[in-house]
Formats: C-alpha cells, structure tokens, sequence
C-alpha cells in the first residue's frame, strides 16, 4: 500500500523493518532527517536498538564497525563532509568485512562548502570495499536497504554498503512510497547471523595486520568477494521481486533502450528527469534511451557492455568530477566499451545543486550527436 | 501533469503547506510530489516549495519552472520576486493580500484570486500563519484538492483544537473563494 | 591453510615464533637459592617463567629473550645472567 | 594466574617485544586483572604490532583492532552490542600514549562524554616507538625524541607532558587512576577495580621503553620504580574527581632517574644544571600537589 511520506522517513521506517541492533551517527544536512525520525522512534520503543549519540561521524563508523564485531546488525547514514571524516574507517570496515548498511544522503564535497546534491562523495570512495547502490526514487531507495542488508550479511559477501540517495532531491521530497509490514520485511530480511563476533567464550583477534606475505592475498579476496556481489545483488533483487512485486535483478536497467542510437548512462535521481526527458524525445521521433546504473560497486561493466551493444553513441552524465580526469562513471563506462567502436561521451552535470530540466537532458543529446562531449554541462561561462 | 509553486518567507510554512496539499491531493486518488526549493534561507527570507499532481507515477525531479498554480503567502514577495515568472495562460494563482487591486504584471490569461488569508488565519487561529488558510483557497480555486481530502490532510498533520482551527480556517477561505467564482 | 575473513586468528599461533633464539645473554636459575617469591615469573615480558613441581621456578628458554628483568628483581640474587655459548 | 585451556597465559609467549619490554609485561598484567571474561579494544602502536602479526596473535582473549585513533569508539559500539545481547563482558580498550593524549582524544572525549561502561587503559612509554621515538603529548619535559631532538641550539621536547587523567576525570569520570609496572600487583588491583566500576574509567600506567628511552633491558622495573622515587611519576587514584591514595615516597633527586637514561643524555654533556633544575622543579610541584613526600617524621614510625 502506497503511504505519502518524505524520503528520509521512508528510510527510516525501513531501517526500522531491518531490525538494527545499534545505530551510531552523527547529523549533517541533508541527512538529518533520517537521524531525527530513527532517534525519535528508539525514544518511543518503536526500535529495539542502541542509539549511540557518537561525537563525530569518525566515531558513527568505528562505532559501528565495533558492534558490528560484537555481533550486532548495525545501521548509520552520513554525506558530504561527515563521509570524508569516515574515510580511514571505510576502508578499514570493509577490511575487516563488516556487514554494516549506511545510508549516503548524496552532497557536494567543500571547497567551496555546499550543502546541494551531488555524488562527489560516495563516489570519491569508490575504491573503499562498500558496496554502492544508487536509487531513483524514494521508493527504490527503501527497497534498496532491505537489499543491502541482505548481500551484505550473506557470508559469501561480507561486505559493508551505502545506499545512495539524493540529498534534497529525495531525501527531502516527499512522495508516494510502499513499505513492507515487519512480518513481510522479517520474511526476506532474516535475522542478523554474524560470521564470527567478538566472543570470550570463543576468542578470536580480529583486524590484526598483514605482513608482505599476506596483504595481498587478503585484498584479492576482498576482490572476489566484490565480484561475487554482482550474483548475490541479482538474486537478491529477483527475491525481491517475487516478494514484494518490484524487480532489482538488474544491476543497471535500460528505459527505451531497445532501438535507441543515444543512450545516455546516468545514475540517481537524475534517472527520472531523464526518462521524462526521453519520452519528449521520443515523441519527436529521436532514438534515444537511458542506462541507468544502479550498481555501482562491484561496477557492472560487462552488463553495460550488453546493454548498450546496439548504440552507436553514449552519453554519460557524471555528478561529480575526478578534478584532472573527467567524471567517474564516464572513465569507467569508457572502459567498459573499450574497443566496441561507441562513441562514448562524458558530461560533468549538476555539481553542487544545479537544477537540471528536462530541455538540457535534450542539450546534452544535442552535443553527443554532434561528437562535443568530455565536458562541464551548463557552466555560467559569464561568471567565469 | 500539474505543477504548483508555493510562494513564501522562511517561517511561514510554505514547505508545510507544499506537504500538505500533496498529501491531500494523493489521498484524493493522484499522484503528487511535494518538495522545497533546498536552501540554507533563515527565517522571513524568500522561499519557495513545489508540488507536482499526476495520474502517472510522477519522475521529475527538476524545480518548477512553468508552474500551473501559484501561491502568494505574503504581498510583500510580490515586490521582492518575479512570483508569476513562467506562469502558463490558464493558470491559476492564489495571492494572500488585503488589496485585490495589488500592484503587479499578471501574465495575460492567469487568473488571480485575492484573499486575505492573514485576517482569517488572525482570527481562526490567533497567528498570522497563512499556509493552511491559503490551502483552503487553493482547494477552490483549483479544484485540484477536495476539501474532505484537506481536512484529512491537516487533521493528520495537528490535533485537537489546533486541528479544528485550521480545518475552519481553511474552509472560511474554501468558501470565500468557492463563493467568487 | 585458507585466509580467515577480515584478517582475524584464533589464539595459540604466536607460539609458533620460538623467540629464543633473540637471545644473547641467558637465565640461569639457582633453585637452592629460591624462597619461591614469584617475583621473577610475575615480571617476566614474555610469561615465560614457570613454577616448577617443588615450587622453585625455571625459565622457558623457546621463548625467553633475556632481558634479564628476573635478575634484576630475584630478592636472593638467584638469577645470574651469562652470555649464551651458541 | 589467569591462564587459558591448555596452559598458555591469556597474552602468551611468542610476541615480537623488545626483550625487557615494559608494555608487552603491562598486558600480562592486565589480562592477569580482567581474567577471561574481557574483550580487548587494542589501537595501532607498538603493542598492536609486536602481537598480532597475522596469523600469530599473542591475546588470549577476544581483541580487536581497527584503527589508530577510533578504540574509544570501536569500545563505545561493543558496549552498546554487549549490552543489547545482555551479555556480561568487559570491554577494555590498550592504547599507547601516542594514540590517547593525541590522535584519539576526540573519540576518547565523546566515550566517556556518553558514559559506556569501559575501561580504557593507556600504556604510556612517553613517545611513539613504534614508528621510531617521536614525541608525543606524553613526552616529558626535556626528553630528547627523533621528533624533538636535543640539537646545538635544542635541549630536547619544550613542553611539558600533558595531565591527561585530570581530562578524564573532568569528563566525570567515576574511576581514574596511574599506576606503574614497577609496582605490579597494585596495577593488577586498580585494573581490578576499574572494570568493575560501572562506567568510563582511565588507567596509565607508566610502561618504561628501554629502546626508546636508551636503557638496558634488564632495569625497566628499576626505570619505573626511579620515576617514582624521584616524583617524575606518581601512582594516584581519582574517584570521582579527588584525588585519593597516592604513592608516598622519600624522594630521590631527578638527577637519579636522569642520568641512567640515553634520551636525557644531553643534559649531562655538557652538564645543565639549570634544566636539571626545572625538571626538579616538576618533581617538587607533583610532591606537592599530590602529598606524596614521606616526612622525616612519618619514615621514622
């Protein structure tokens, strides 16, 4: 059943359904609401869980990166400033192959500060070991925890996660959302089943370091666990399906792809602005579709490969930049159809907040099928 | 689809009342999304909020920009911001003011309906906070909500006295404006 | 042997790094001057000091490195460290 | 002793100390004082690396390590795990001095802001060793680090070693205590006593380094035991907030404890007196402020 909500309270009904045993985390706009709604529903009884008021989002992380070693299904959300604070600990959690969920409410990172959406953030860790899901829309954004926390606990797996979604755009919009009843979401999300804890009675150290002879050993399984996620994000979004009647067997998904000669690539909320865009597009008789990446680590490039076999031009629209190098998802997807003759186009688009309508989806085709790409899209040239 | 911009200062509830009529219009059977315009404005500033009504699942996620409706929360935005900017003939806006002879360029076919949203939310609720009182105007005026649907809407938001305040606050201005058309 | 995930080990595989062999000057204990204080076995950085059956105490030479700490804090001088012939 | 199944102690021989290493006996003695029942929160030092290379870990007990700043936090997230599985371990964090009066204050600050029920111990050795004897805020005044060297136109680290216990104490700590290898069974005891103490306690406990210090293997007790002769250490407990039961000494002068170590070798060669001094006076204002000066009267009863 559809309920009205924001997409923050939608996130934080359904961490509530995932059953997290502690919660460390530390506010920052635009994921303050998450936080807000989760403390209250602790304060009411609502959750059975620890809410540790933690000093900084440093300390959000090594705290859950401890709980989660105790034993414990462990849950933060943080953006921006406050992920990049968690860096060291990012790295470290998916080290130590702590199943932990966060959710990243997607924000610019500073100089110059700014509080508006982008993914500079999440992708900035990209090479950390977590997991990176990208939602649409608030409703993917909540099915996509419950997903997460699945893969991420299935002991061929684990690794940590962050579920991303806009900030702003999403977190603070609201719209119509389904949430499972906690019986539902008990039947696909099973009960936390640690791998190895924290223990006297079975002792055990855990984080202990790797001299030459092992680290590298150490970081390929990390590797293969990585890759093993792509099959276990399949099945689990088919489970989902079946269950709850919405499809994420897909790491990426195409929209009117099918005969299109432009496909643009983009992950987010971006997606539906897009798809909006595409169906204007279309009536007008241009073949143009979208990939939408809703995966992006483990990076699904031979799916994208697949899926934009049949176009003889891509568009990738990147919310954030590699400073030096062009966006990330466009180096990536570069890469992926290294060698298959598609012209492949960057776009770095929407930094810090700007809007995007529908009219510059239509520019940015404009420029793709005239070969101008690898470029900042819709720059203020008269401030410049 | 439909698209409404709400007009207002920081403080006055225009996020609320983006809330609140999208909540109404979804209970009334559409589609609707509701959203502000993100900002770091501090109270009496200029705001903005956005709401979106469709029969499809809604998927864009840009700001509005040829909005069908407006709200005016306070006359005096009108001299600070261009509130009609993009507004589309045939559409409709909602202007809280004393003086239905306010001063402004009105794009040609919109149609303008005054109300003096701050006496009645003075009276009904004993503070100048117009956001529900301009909802019930809204709800008229457009058609877009029905007025069971609002005051379920603000019935869900407040309680007790303060819901049945606002509900008579929205529906005096329901009436005033159902009563001119 | 597989990788354990996270870099993580069951206790006991430390004995397997035999530090004895850091050793350049040993322990030697002279039981007869004992009054089974336990003083050298307290102290001992490596643990390595072990009450025998009589209650006298004897160093673990896999795994002592010695530092000579139990020397220095054997109330009877009981413990005289010697370079290791080796 | 407390020792695991099959005879070995809980920190078990085979570790990769320093012969004469005064942390490597400090989590001896420790593990001796919680007993098995203890999870231990270990942050990146010297003591982190000489004990678990993997796969050769020398705990006994469960251990975690993650990072080199965050074991306060890591310990605050155990507590809240522990607490809602209604399970009865201690959750006891080891970190170097490196790690609690520099690095980790933030995390250590919140902790014991929040009030979990840990007990954090700080092995202080007065420098980072493991990286190769660079000051820290544990550094006494006038030592000589790779970081503050003594130079022609230096005499060592310039500043004064901060009075950590007195942070946490002011962060209402119910339980905060030093306390020295040299003297064994009454760190056995505070440690005792701090894990049973509901709430965030503090123990440091001075853990001499004869590497880093320049001293021979054999004297680290005897290191530790001049420290408090001399008042450059005092062993004191604070319950909540005051000052109780601290260590009286007939003091020696600093000059004892100085002179037998290489990183205070440069305030002998030349002889500085005027340094000397002013660590002595450091000594006579710790006597007086903890009351720790056994009166000719008092020693004669």
């Amino acid at each position: 059943m559809l309920e009205f909500m924001e997409g923050s309270h939608a996130v934080a009904e359904i961490v509530k359904r995932c059953r997290p045993q502690v919660i460390a985390a530390y506010p920052i706009t635009p994921q303050t609401h998450i936080v807000e709604d989760l403390a209250q529903m602790v304060a009411n009884c609502e959750i059975d869980a620890e809410y540790i008021t933690v000093e900084s989002e440093f300390s959000a992380l090594s705290a859950c990166l401890g709980a989660s070693a105790a034993g414990s299904r462990v849950y933060s959300a943080t953006t921006s400033q406050g992920l990049a604070l968690m860096f060291e600990v990012c790295f470290n959690a998916a080290g130590m192959r702590q199943p932990i969920v966060m959710t990243i409410a997607n924000r610019s990172l500073g100089a110059p500060l700014s509080i508006w959406n982008d993914q500079q953030d999440s992708i900035s860790l990209r090479d950390s070991g977590w997991l990176q899901l990208y939602a649409e829309d608030n409703q993917e954004t909540a099915d996509l925890h419950m997903i997460a926390y699945k893969v991420c606990e299935d002991h061929d797996i684990l690794l940590p996660a962050f579920v991303c979604f806009d900030g702003f755009i999403l977190t603070h919009t609201y719209e119509p959302v389904a949430l499972p009843s906690q019986e539902e979401a008990d039947a696909y999300l099973p009960a936390f089943n640690p791998y190895q804890r924290l223990d006297a009675a079975k002792p055990l150290s855990m984080g202990m370091y790797a001299t030459p002879e092992y680290y590298m050993e150490f970081r390929y399984e990390i590797d293969q666990a990585m890759h093993r996620a792509k099959q276990a994000l399949v099945k689990a979004g088919r489970e989902f399906g079946e269950q709850f009647g919405r499809d994420y067997s897909g790491l990426v998904e195409g929209y009117r792809l099918d005969d299109a000669d432009v496909a643009l690539v983009a992950m987010g909320s971006i997606c539906g602005t897009v798809k909006d865009a595409i169906d204007e597009m279309r009536e007008a008789g241009r073949k143009v579709g979208l990939l939408k990446i809703r995966t992006y680590r483990p990076f699904p490039a031979s799916e994208i490969a697949d899926a934009l076999k049949n176009v003889s031009t891509v568009a990738v629209l990147d919310k954030n930049i590699s400073l030096g190098n062009g966006g990330a998802v466009g180096t990536e997807v570069k890469s992926a159809l290294y060698g298959s003759g598609i012209s492949v186009y960057d776009y770095i688009i929407a930094l810090g907040g700007r809007d995007v309508r529908k009219r510059d989806i239509a520019a940015v085709v404009d420029l793709a099928e005239k070969g101008k790409g690898d470029m900042f899209y819709g720059l203020r040239t008269e401030v410049l | 689809m439909r698209e409404l911009r709400i007009h207002g200062r920081g403080g006055q509830g225009s996020v609320t009342a983006a809330e609140l009529i999208a909540f109404a219009a979804f209970e009334g059977g559409v589609y609707a999304q509701a959203f502000p315009a993100f900002g770091v404005e501090r109270r009496g500033a200029p705001v903005q909020a956005f709401v979106r009504f469709s029969d499809a699942r809604i998927r864009l996620r840009s700001q509005v920009y040829e909005p069908d409706y407006i709200i005016v929360q306070d006359p005096t935005l009108i001299r600070d911001v261009d509130v009609f900017m993009g507004m589309k003939s045939g559409g409709i806006a909602i202007v809280n003011t004393e003086k239905p002879d306010f001063d402004a360029r009105v794009p040609e076919g919109v149609k303008v309906y005054t109300i003096d949203a701050t006496t009645i939310a003075l009276e009904e609720l004993g503070v100048p906070i117009t956001n529900t009182t301009l909802m019930g105007a809204f709800a008229a005026a457009t058609g877009e909500i029905k007025l069971e649907s609002l005051e379920h809407a603000l019935r869900n938001r407040f309680s007790g006295s303060m819901a049945d305040k606002n509900v008579r606050a929205a529906q005096r201005a329901y009436n005033q404006v159902g009563g001119a058309l | 042997m597989a990788l354990r995930v996270g870099c993580a080990a069951a206790p006991g595989r430390a004995l397997d790094n035999k530090t004895g062999a850091w050793r350049v000057f040993k322990p030697g204990f002279e039981p007869e001057k004992c009054t089974k204080c336990g003083m050298c076995a307290l102290v001992c950085p490596e643990g390595c000091v072990r009450e025998t059956e009589e209650g006298t105490f004897e160093p673990d030479l896999d795994y002592c490195k010695g530092c000579g700490i139990c020397a220095e804090v054997c109330p009877k001088k009981g413990i005289t460290m010697e370079k290791e012939e080796k | 002793m407390a020792e695991v199944e099959g005879g070995c102690e809980l920190f078990s021989a085979g570790h990769r100390a320093c012969g004469g290493c005064g942390p490597a006996l400090a989590a001896r003695l420790l593990l001796k004082a919680t007993g098995k029942n203890t999870i231990l929160v270990a942050s990146t030092g010297c003591m982190e690396v000489f004990s678990t290379p993997y796969p050769e870990t020398a705990w006994g007990v469960p251990w975690i390590h993650s990072l080199f700043e965050n074991a306060a936090a890591v310990a605050s997230g155990i507590e809240a795990s522990l607490k809602r599985q209604g399970r009865s371990e201690k959750v006891v964090c080891v970190c170097g001095d490196g790690a609690t009066f520099d690095i980790g204050v933030l995390c250590i600050s919140g902790a014991f802001e929040r009030g979990h029920d840990i007990t954090y111990i700080c092995y202080d050795n007065e420098a980072y060793m493991n990286t190769g004897i660079q000051r820290s805020g544990a550094t006494p005044y006038g030592a000589s680090t790779t970081t503050s060297p003594a130079g022609s136109c230096s005499l060592g680290n310039t500043l004064r070693k901060k009075d950590m216990p007195a942070i946490l104490a002011a962060h209402g700590s119910p339980y905060v205590a030093t306390a020295s290898i040299a003297y064994p069974n009454d760190f056995v005891q505070k440690v005792e006593r701090a894990i049973n103490t509901p709430g965030p306690c503090y123990i440091q406990v001075h853990a001499p380094c004869c590497t880093g210090w320049g001293f021979e293997a054999g004297e680290t007790l005897a290191m530790g035991k001049l420290a408090i002769e001399t008042g450059l250490w005092v062993n004191y407990e604070m319950v909540d907030g005051v000052v109780e039961k601290a260590k009286k000494v007939k003091r020696k002068p600093v000059e004892e404890y100085l002179s037998k170590q290489k990183r205070f070798r440069h305030l002998f060669k030349p002889r500085r007196d005027d340094e000397i001094a002013k660590i002595q006076a450091i000594a006579d204002a710790n006597a007086e402020r903890f009351g720790i000066d056994i009166k000719a009267k008092e020693s004669s009863e």
